[in-house]
């Protein structure tokens, strides 16, 4: 068989949606301090590696590959390691579905930065994507639970999720919030003017490559020129209009448009045009980015009045832009949304759709967070956090520009024994 | 009139300037340092490679005042500044003959 | 309607071209203060939101969408919203066109660095793609004035722009210099030492990601394959030579070849073949290369004789190259061009369309310049300036290593409240 | 004739390719010393503008595109300038393979930073691509010695080498450590601190953009569904696999996971991938990440063992997973592989491929290094290492973030006078 | 011989070095230094929080300088740093016991 | 006690620390600053604009030490620093009146 345009289309998606994850480690690793940027940036990469093999060993499977247990989620072990698909096209199907994975657990990781022992985040990763976003993704997408066939999606209705707005964003804005609280506020949160962000441009980088990807998050599945072309202008405006949105609102409030919100409101709007990319008009498409926009510029501050620890507002803008963008679908979307005289109906499924996810990943990654957090344990010490969790977990910093602090000392080329000893065996 | 000045943990600096503050000091000079001294440094690995970095980041906050504060200046640096830990620092006070307030070029305590 | 080849080709270049206005930021960002460098990047990436949302509203629509208004420009409420082609392929178009007006208007920062107050650049961004950029291209791409059916087409022979030598290059040359004159010279400029780019790897960052979108930029719009991988050739080897004769330029003149010098020959020969991409040969791609980096190389120090303060060098670059790439068609165009015998109409036509839109956009942009200047005022204050247009403007400073500049100072959580009260209405 | 999926396919895998080059400057950039960023950037910038011109030249011509000189090379003048393609799709492929020619020569740079003249390596890189790489791709991908029909390959059997693991990694690694041994190691190798990287962030985003660009490289050939997703799902999952096995290697060693590591992993995945991509089982990529990753964090200590300053492991990473993806087809290729029963057969052929590639390439890069060396001098002089090789080599430094280091000192606008006179000359 | 400091406005920095050039002196030595005093700081929004930055930049600028020209040498720093606006900042002069210049060993007014 | 100051070479760090080390000189404290002197300063070219930079990076040494030391100090710190070309920096020596370690809020030579 010759190469389709559909083949080439979804494996150039595909390769953009992977690049998001770096991307997402920058518009993280920006917004931390100085001392903390590798290990933020490395909770984005490890993910990468970790959420890669799980993938192709079972994740795949479990999300739609497998046959259906009961509803819930795929024989993991029907296609363990791909079996079955090499040799089929199939397989590029399966490398997109797994950027989306891995994306998902990394955006988690905003809630807890600065502050989680990288160990147990390296247990968390493979656990979460096992029993919550292959199951949630099978649920969808897989023909299980919430679809058209499924027990849930068969009497509340089908949810229009097309590109993830609850499989990926809700699900992941859910999850952080649950692991802020179990790891609790970092020391000197709302008071500390340390933990400003400290390389706004590494945010824009991130912002800026996220919504690159975004095209291939967003487009990837379509296979008809004018939805395609459709989920492609959508994806400009949403995001644009967010931007636009946030800084007004930034002007209002404080006084001055920001950098800062200007990437942030790149990414609201990008959230929330993710379910409904396919399912609203241009026009649509920019009232959402204005709502999404203005609401997640006024959610992040949510955080400091309810005291949850959300470090780089994973909530107030992946849940909260989630929720508006799956929600609005039950008004605007084209065919069956309320202003379009289409009933409640898509309303009520968008509703139970999106709370049943909230439920079970509440639930789930509650189970799996303490059950982390009580063995091994999920919070490093106050004097590591003090330090710089950077050297603390990785024994690395970030820069070096020629300044004093490491110049001097002395050095130790420790491989060169134990290296050549370990690779001599 | 001293200058005082004082070697001190990064992070004692808010500590510190509200001590002073709350003493009546209305300003003084801050700059970054790095200390070599009893403290232990710590360890890092590039590619296997490990660095030791025995110079470690500390504060030196400088203040002007005039000689009969000097001695309780010191005291709430000294106060202020303490862990117990090796790393704390060093205070030390030195003489000046001469302090100018550029903005109105008055001279001596009334420009500190 | 199956998706096309052509169809994933567009899609694909569009995301390209519009990664390249935040490469752009970086690109501009890295050659300014650090205390204007979130300004700097904020001016590309509000261009990119708003001009977003106003293509697809009415910019399309002027720019081809819609039906002549006397050859001037398309009507703009014909598809007001885009409304006519949703479910058409044609959404695509839209798009890929949308990011070509985005990065036009942003490329005019660059003349304004350090000293334009950000309220003025947003009030001057959507009336300038409306009444410059959306003509201009109808004009030469959108069947207007300079079309071979257009007035001044028919007349003076049809110019050759393929990707926008003339639309973008020469248009947002003009318009930079026209700011950069009513907003008058920097503080300090062709004095002040500080005024050196903070960070030489963002402007290497921006100038790869532009050349990356390049192939996109000049691409999009081929439908043949042996045009396509002219395109994409000429995409690759013009700006390896100009990277090249800017080094050797400097090299000769100056004693060392830069960085900097590196990444404005890359930008500088893109910019050339822009226009020439699809019309001459690989060799013609090599010889135009070497003149436009050379060229620019030279150009860019004319603003210190004659006193206009282009700050990150739009004239010298963009103004310059862009004509070169344009004028040079009428020589080296491989049907029509001088030196393959066509005679003069082909540099006619293309002086023709130079000149017009060079004094279009060059009297319109002073009007609306001025408009501007005269009433909200365009420039930030002399203290602002001062201290620094990233705090004055956005209360927003790029980095913080862990200096004491800001570490110490206290923090309120402030929407804490406002945020809640507000969302809570 | 229209644009086919394999054209659209092949145009933006090359732009990924592309982009690699300047993702390489990142990944080593961030690597070196502050004070010698720019350098290193250069190394690969310079590398990409004159290899693109050479490649129109004659490069393209001497790797396949001319005919045949006795299996040794394609004659370089038979396509001078690609002139007989113009006007036909072959101009994609010949742009595809470019990029290839581009990165490899950048690659070598790695092994030589800090000390290089710049003027040494502009001369290096032309003659190298010239009598090295281009060879070297002749005799594997374009029907030269080591190919079915080749001397060599028709004695040893055909190797496999899908996407490079000979051709770009085996060759520049070795042609890494033969310049390193040329050049001598930094003053200070081994014993001073001030040698590690000053920006980790910037590895990483060089890692990452390679990973994003890889996709191309690898898959770029395919013109099938189904091998074009066994590629893409293993160019996703090796490096995953090898980011993990290089993280576990050095928690187990020296106690810590660092992100320089994972960056490295993925590199060497990416890497060991490469020749196999197409001929190994997703479950194979896992494994050979997995060793790829250990063996290459275990080998980048040799150096200081054996004393020759490959200074950011082109060896260690490069030629040692390059080998090690290259021979573990002889085990694990999917259908001629020993574990799948193929006998010895294919891993003799890739063990002479191997051996040849490296022996061709060891002696003639010495003796070009070597003349270039004993003429003009390839390493930059003590007191300029010390200054720093940006300020001495090219008259800049990578940062200003506003200290005190240039922002006082005198500004003569120097082009304005001279620029102009040469321009009105 | 004495010890000038001089704490600035970091933009005064290239006056201070033409006027004390001017004048004679032929080296100085400069840091960065952050202040704290009766100047006002400046507030920072990072998505909606509001940080109030009180240290504010300043140059350090310090020039050893013999006995008879330290009065001179302060009234020349003293007018070319002074704005009038608060956070111009402060002069102090200490006295030195010795001073060296490390490339010839030189000791005293030599040594400056 | 005295407070010794040396403005060096960055590059010569290592060696003087080295030196006071095996000298008994339990700590130092080191900063980043930026001379102006005698030694040329360099180039930079910036799209062909060239920028003269007069201020070099050197590094500022404090050593606190007993009387009797000082001395002995001020001569191994112009040993170490010293290459013979212009640039190569100043110390000099400044009396103090009282030193205290934060940490033990030990004073005089005791706290050293
Ligand atoms: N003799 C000295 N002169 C100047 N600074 C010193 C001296 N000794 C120590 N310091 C400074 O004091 C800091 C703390 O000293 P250290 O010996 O680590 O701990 P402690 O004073 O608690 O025993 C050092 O990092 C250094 O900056
Ligand atoms: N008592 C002091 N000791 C040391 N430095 C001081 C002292 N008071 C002020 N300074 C320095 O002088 C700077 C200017 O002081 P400030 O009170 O803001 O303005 P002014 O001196 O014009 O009244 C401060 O930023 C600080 O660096
Ligand atoms: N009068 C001075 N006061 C303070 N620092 C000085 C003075 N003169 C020189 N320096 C410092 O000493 C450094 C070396 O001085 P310079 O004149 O360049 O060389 P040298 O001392 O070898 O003649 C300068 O960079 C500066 O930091």
């Amino acid at each position: 068989m010759e190469l389709q345009p559909v083949h080439v289309w979804m494996m150039v998606c595909a390769a953009l949606v992977l690049l998001m994850t770096p991307a997402l480690a920058f518009f993280y690793g920006g917004m931390t301090r100085a001392k903390s940027v590798l290990n933020m940036m490395m909770m984005s990469f490890v993910a990468l590696g970790i959420t890669a093999v799980v993938w192709v060993l079972w994740g795949n499977s479990m999300a739609g590959g497998g046959s259906s247990v009961g509803g819930l989620f795929g024989n993991p072990f029907e296609q363990f390691g791909l079996a079955g698909l090499i040799g089929t096209e199939d397989l590029i199907g399966a490398g997109f579905a797994g950027t989306f994975a891995i994306i998902t657990v990394a955006l988690i990781s905003g809630a807890i930065a600065d502050r989680a022992r990288f160990g147990a985040w390296c247990l968390f990763v493979p656990v979460w994507v096992t029993l919550v976003y292959a199951p949630v993704a099978f649920w969808v997408w897989g023909g299980g639970l919430l679809s058209a066939e499924g027990a849930i999606g068969s009497w509340a209705g089908e949810a229009i999720d097309y590109a993830g707005g609850t499989v990926v964003h809700i699900n992941a804005g859910v999850a952080g919030l649950v692991l802020a609280l179990i790891l609790g506020q970092r020391k000197g949160f709302g008071r500390d003017p340390g933990q400003r962000p400290h390389s706004i441009p590494f945010v824009m980088l991130g912002a800026a490559l996220l919504w690159f990807g975004w095209f291939g998050f967003n487009g990837g599945a379509a296979s008809d020129p004018a939805e395609a072309g459709l989920i492609w202008i959508n994806t400009m405006v949403a995001p644009g209009a967010a931007l636009v949105a946030w800084c007004v609102t930034e002007r209002i409030r404080d006084g001055k448009p920001t950098s800062l919100g200007a990437a942030s409101g790149v990414v609201a709007g990008l959230v929330a045009i993710t379910p409904a990319c396919a399912d609203v008009s241009p026009l649509g498409a920019v009232g959402l980015g204005v709502v999404a926009g203005a609401a997640s510029a006024l959610a992040v501050g949510l955080k400091y009045r309810f005291g949850y620890d959300d470090s780089l507002d994973v909530v107030g803008v992946h849940l909260v832009s989630g929720l508006i963008g799956t929600l609005a679908l039950g008004f605007i979307a084209r065919d069956t949304g309320l202003l379009y005289g289409g009933g409640f109906e898509q309303l009520g499924a968008q509703t139970v759709a999106a709370v049943v996810s909230m439920a079970y990943t509440g639930a789930a990654t509650l189970a799996i967070g303490l059950a982390i957090h009580r063995t091994i344990g999920f919070r490093i010490s106050e004097s590591d956090e003090q330090t710089g969790i950077d050297l603390a977990e990785h024994a690395e910093t970030g820069y070096e520009y020629g300044g004093l602090g490491t110049s001097a000392g002395s050095f130790v080329p420790h491989p060169a024994t134990s290296g050549h000893l370990e690779l001599s065996k | 009139m001293k200058l005082v000045t004082a070697i001190i943990r990064p992070d004692k600096l808010d500590g510190i300037r509200e001590a002073l503050e709350s003493y009546g000091v209305q300003g003084l000079t801050v700059s970054q340092a790095s200390g070599y001294g009893r403290q232990r440094g710590h360890t890092e690995v590039y590619r296997g490679a490990e660095y030791t970095v025995d110079l470690l980041p500390k504060a030196r906050v400088e203040v002007l005042v005039s000689d009969e504060w000097a001695d309780d200046i010191v005291d709430v640096l000294v106060a202020t500044a303490n862990t117990g830990r090796a790393g704390d620092g060093k205070v030390w006070v030195v003489p000046v003959e001469e302090a100018v307030r550029v903005r109105t070029g008055e001279r001596g305590d009334a420009a500190l």
